[in-house]
């Protein structure tokens, strides 16, 4: 075990699998002299060289779709976007060719794209984006949104081994943030595994990325008035663990779904559709959604503070559930 | 303005065989192009008789061109054809009553009724399935020829698009990203004159689609895409040079498409003039003759490959018609691969 | 009043705007010399000229991104998209610049993308789709989805006379199956209120598109058995019409969410959310969402079938909320 | 090869008379070329006290290129500006304060607060807000100049984009549209030779990005991006002739990026010897000592300019300082435009 930061977690996970299998690649803007926006392939091209480190043209369309025929040709790419913000530009080839090809042509595409993503730090509109939502609505692909360092290397080790193309969601605001320990062997995190972030009996969180950690500051705060909070970090949104959701929000009877995307249309509606339908007996409150107001993520600290679902957000939400 | 090299007729059966063809090879360029008419015929009759669902797309004035194109590629190289280029799954051996099959939308269609018309492939024959999305498949093709260059194999990607589809950004990217990189593929432009009802001069500025390639660093050529010996030649011009690390090439096929874009569409838009004279150089008929004149093609030889074929399609058609309807059971299987799906060759 | 199809109704919608207003234009492939791919705008280009019937080039991008630009420059620009899946290579365009501008610049970008969409006739995956759900989940964006001749005119004027990107999603399947009685004047159906399509009081169907006649089928049947069901036709997605839904749900207290598109992350997750949150103490059963599987398009007509909800499958699902 | 055309450098005050410019006008390109350098380096002292969040860009070693420019665009032109194009907003008309407070995220930042640095634009001056896509803004521009034609206005839209994002389909498919439809459209290419770390060789196989020009059916031209009047007669060119109905011109000015990506880059991947080739022709010092030599420049004005700079910038910084941070309560206004909003010269 050694004490890694988020950030040195999916490193070592990238390094594990490059080195271990040599039909894994990286390529993105930037990712090969500079070793990446984020430093994630810092000294990678070094020890893997310039074709399996590759710097990509500014081309999100020639870098997904590379991918894609590199995975069918028996490849295992992983493609950085610099933040994921411009992945739109690489949608159609994501939800067009890589998502569907195996149910139309039964042709595997085993690809794992790295988003850094998520808010926190003044990146405005187009640097600080959870895109999750929107591909998790697309059948066939997956989604992965790690939030501790130990699931940072064990999913991204599990996106590549993953027959399918996968996108692995890192959370910038955690990179140096957020520190663990991580084993240093080579191990998998399951996707599509809930984690119980915190165990508790009053109410129940639903998160994932870096809103467990913003639960956990309120869970902290609930404590005090003596209601136990239970935190599900959903770990992967596509496909999701129904079970550990569903167990959770029997055992506590209310539940709180909180993501930091957008609330209209995002993925708590899903989760939060699901647990009312078929926990509807069980449940004492309705199923309460905290997640950001419907506009593009602002610029200036003071309106991201107010955009971004912050802990005291979180204890309010918790308390009227609590209370009802 | 910059012109790409326009490719020369094969004259004689000399200089094909100094490209790399004997006799066989010939009548079996033939064959494919016969077969290759006949499935998109036999299709049109069965889209009629309502066994089609759907719409239907022939590539009919293409042959010449898929069919030289795949002939000259290697069985390693892989391809991602389009809606055009039948005649490519043929030549790789693709078995025309799957074709059918596929039409119908039946159980033993390479895509099991999932897609339709020619979205499919055989992964087998290293052909990947077409997507509607135009040109969404050369990205993919580039990132073939991104794993040919970087497992250092001698194998080279073809990736097609049309002369509208050309205007597209993912063709550029493509380009951009295969010319920069040097890397084993050959793009070949399907030019048609027409993008369903609109005319080339609206999709690119420049006489040839090809008149681009140097603005990607590399060759552009075009060829009369009704002649396949040309069409052979230089496409086995273009895989050689991508083989040997000269990087990719850009090779259009003039044609003109000669039906509608698919069977609801009569094509009032095209000038008749233009229609009767790319008429006069039907692909099957233009390598008929040259066969009879440069390689003493016999009546006989004709008769038993149209024989052939006939038979071929024929049983084709009653072996397709046999096939079940898919069952609606496997509807939401196969969303996600299984790790035991990457038990293939490609995957080890 | 004259009798027109769904398709007649948009010609008539858009030649009105047409001639009304010279800032509105018609952009999209084969639009002009040819009609479109679907005929709606058959004679137009003869009689508005080449510069406002414009045939683009196959480029989507292009087309989305000039339309923006145009809206910028004070024109009410109409993109016609082939099929609705295509505009999955317009997707940066329009979430990135024209949901975006007017809250970050202070831009309004007033522009209308026509969306051929929805499966029922062998279109196989990648001319059927639905995908409206994905759209309405980008704030900026405004979504409509008419199922009658006269909201699809209606919608479409309000759609180019409204300030902001509009997508309008007009079924493929209602096409030429779908006539009714269209006031032949000028006149604007709201964006954002819903439409009674049959009064009932036992239980609620929320659907919109082509789904508003398979619901109308189903109540019919149950009527029979005496089950009287409420249908409420959303007409618009984004924004959607809250209070009529809640007020339905109130009045029936059991409700069926209905869509086309793909049931996880389709837009239906977030009205049953939204639901079950605000109806909660007025709730007799669970919300439940009838969709498609999370699948792509299926071509062959036995599986797309199986894939788009039939009559059959809405029965039985306001049977069961019916006996719950 | 095709090869764009490479412009001339401006010899005489004699021939910028020609091009249009008197000695006025010489005397306000070079202040609006050092208030842009003034702002971008009070931007930098900003954002190490700490009062400017997120990231910082400038566009040092631009100056010339973006002030070049949009001098020689006429007040109906409009255009989509990027983040090395500071000095397109100066000669715009924006005012610096308002840029301060938009680098801090105040209320008086023309996004009050909503986005950052040079994502701005001034609609009353005919500039659209960047967004960080690149080249995203090109389609719009194309846009812009499809209105223009469809209007029959004599008006030009201005496009720029980076040598980088030469490389997606963004420019490609404006590129197409516009040269197929020969829209009056000028697109400016910031070739300051590397993308954050990459370098253009990557990007794209030409010598210049203007050679690819011709594959869109218009000219390209290279001029050097440090000299300001060979950068204004070659718009003005450009402009003019759009105006004229004569389509689109692609420009290329080529710099080198003086600075870092971003504020947090120190561009270790940039060759030493070719950071001191081009710090030698910076831009300013260049226009300032051609001043001297061909427009008698006295030491009187060019101290009275400086300390004009200083001053305007100063008070600036104390104006923008004063500006109040964004309400909270503003956030989620403005996500859908509302009628009013149309009330505009533009919208009537
Ligand atoms: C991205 C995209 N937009 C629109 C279409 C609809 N469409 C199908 S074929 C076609 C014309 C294609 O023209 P071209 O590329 O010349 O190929 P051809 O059909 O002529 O062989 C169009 C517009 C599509 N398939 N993909
Ligand atoms: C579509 C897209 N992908 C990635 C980025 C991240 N990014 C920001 S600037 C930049 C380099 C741009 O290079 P160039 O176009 O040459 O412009 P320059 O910054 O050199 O002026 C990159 C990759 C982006 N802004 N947009
Ligand atoms: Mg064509
Ligand atoms: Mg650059």
């Amino acid at each position: 075990m050694a004490e890694l930061t988020y950030l040195q977690a999916i490193s070592d996970g990238l390094r594990t699998e490059m080195r271990r299998d040599k039909r894994v690649f990286l390529i993105g803007e930037d990712v090969g002299v500079y070793g990446g926006a984020f430093k994630v392939s810092l000294g990678f091209q070094e020890e893997f060289g310039p074709w399996r480190v590759i710097d990509a043209p500014l081309a999100e369309t020639a870098i997904v779709g590379s991918c894609t025929g590199a995975a069918i040709m028996g490849m295992r790419p992983v493609a950085e976007m610099q933040f994921a913000d411009f992945i739109s530009c690489g949608w159609d080839q994501l939800v067009t060719v890589a998502a569907k090809q195996r149910w139309r042509a039964g042709t595997p595409v085993p690809m794992v794209v790295r988003l850094p993503s998520g808010g926190g730090f003044s990146g405005g509109p187009f640097h600080s984006q959870n895109p999750e939502s929107s591909f998790a609505h697309i059948p066939g692909l997956k989604c992965v949104c790690p939030a501790t360092p130990e699931d940072a290397k064990g999913l991204l080790i599990s996106a590549i081994e993953d027959p399918n193309p996968v996108l692995y969601f890192e959370h910038k605001h955690l990179y140096r943030r957020i520190k663990g320990e991580v084993p240093e062997e080579r191990y998998t995190t399951p996707i599509g595994k809930a984690r119980i972030h915190r165990d508790g009996d009053d109410v129940s969180v639903i998160t994932w990325g870096a809103m467990v950690y913003t639960a956990d500051e309120a869970a902290q705060q609930l404590e005090s008035d003596g209601v136990s909070v239970e935190i599900v970090d959903l770990r992967s949104v596509m496909p999701w663990d129904k079970a550990a959701v569903l167990d959770s929000a029997r055992k506590t009877s209310k539940v709180l779904v909180l993501h930091e995307d957008t609330r209209t249309g995002g993925f708590g509606g899903e989760i939060a559709a699901t647990i009312a339908e078929e926990a509807f007996e069980d449940l004492d409150a309705p199923v309460k959604r905290i997640a950001a107001p419907d506009t593009p993520v602002p610029f200036s600290p003071v309106l991201e503070k107010a955009y971004i679902p912050q802990v005291e957000d979180v204890v309010a939400g918790l308390r009227q559930l609590a209370e009802y | 303005m910059a012109i790409a090299r326009e490719a020369q007729p094969v004259g004689s059966l000399h200089e094909v065989r100094e490209a790399g063809l004997d006799r066989e090879d010939l009548l079996g360029a033939y064959r494919n192009m016969l077969v290759t008419r006949g499935i998109e015929e036999r299709g049109h009759i069965l889209y009629r008789q309502g066994k089609i669902p759907g719409s239907f797309y022939t590539g009919r004035g293409n042959e010449a061109a898929a069919v030289g194109i795949a002939t000259a590629m290697r069985p390693e190289d892989v391809g991602t054809p389009l809606h055009r280029d039948m005649g490519v799954h043929i030549v790789r051996g693709v078995e025309p009553w799957r074709i059918f099959a596929q039409y119908m939308g039946r159980q033993d269609g390479p895509t099991h009724g999932k897609d339709g018309n020619v979205h499919m492939a055989d992964a087998q024959l290293g052909l990947i399935a077409m997507v509607s999305h135009l040109p969404a498949m050369l990205p993919v093709a580039t990132g073939c020829a991104l794993t040919f260059r970087i497992r250092e194999e001698a194998r080279v990607a073809v990736g097609w698009f049309g002369e509208g589809a050309s205007a597209r950004g993912d063709a550029h990217e493509s380009m951009t990203f295969a010319g920069t990189r040097k890397l084993p593929i050959v793009f070949v432009c399907d030019n048609n004159q027409f993008a369903y009802s609109t005319p080339s001069y609206l999709e690119f500025a420049t006489e040839h689609v090809a008149d681009r390639a140097e603005a990607y660093g590399f060759e552009g050529v075009v060829v009369d895409g009704t002649d396949v010996l040309a069409v052979y030649r230089e496409a086995k011009r273009a895989l050689d040079k991508a083989r040997a690390g000269g990087g990719p090439t850009l090779l259009e096929c003039l044609t003109l498409r000669m039906e509608g874009h698919a069977v609801h569409d009569d094509a009032f838009y095209v000038p008749k003039p233009m229609l009767e004279q790319w008429a006069a150089s039907d692909p099957l008929e233009r390598f008929r003759s040259w066969l009879r004149d440069n390689a003493d093609l016999t009546d006989e030889e004709e008769d038993e490959i149209a024989a052939g074929v006939k038979r071929l399609l024929t049983s084709a058609l009653e072996r397709a018609d046999e096939s079940p309807q898919p069952d609606p059971a496997d509807l939401a299987k196969g969303v996600f691969a299984s790790p035991e799906d990457l038990d293939t060759p490609h995957h080890k």
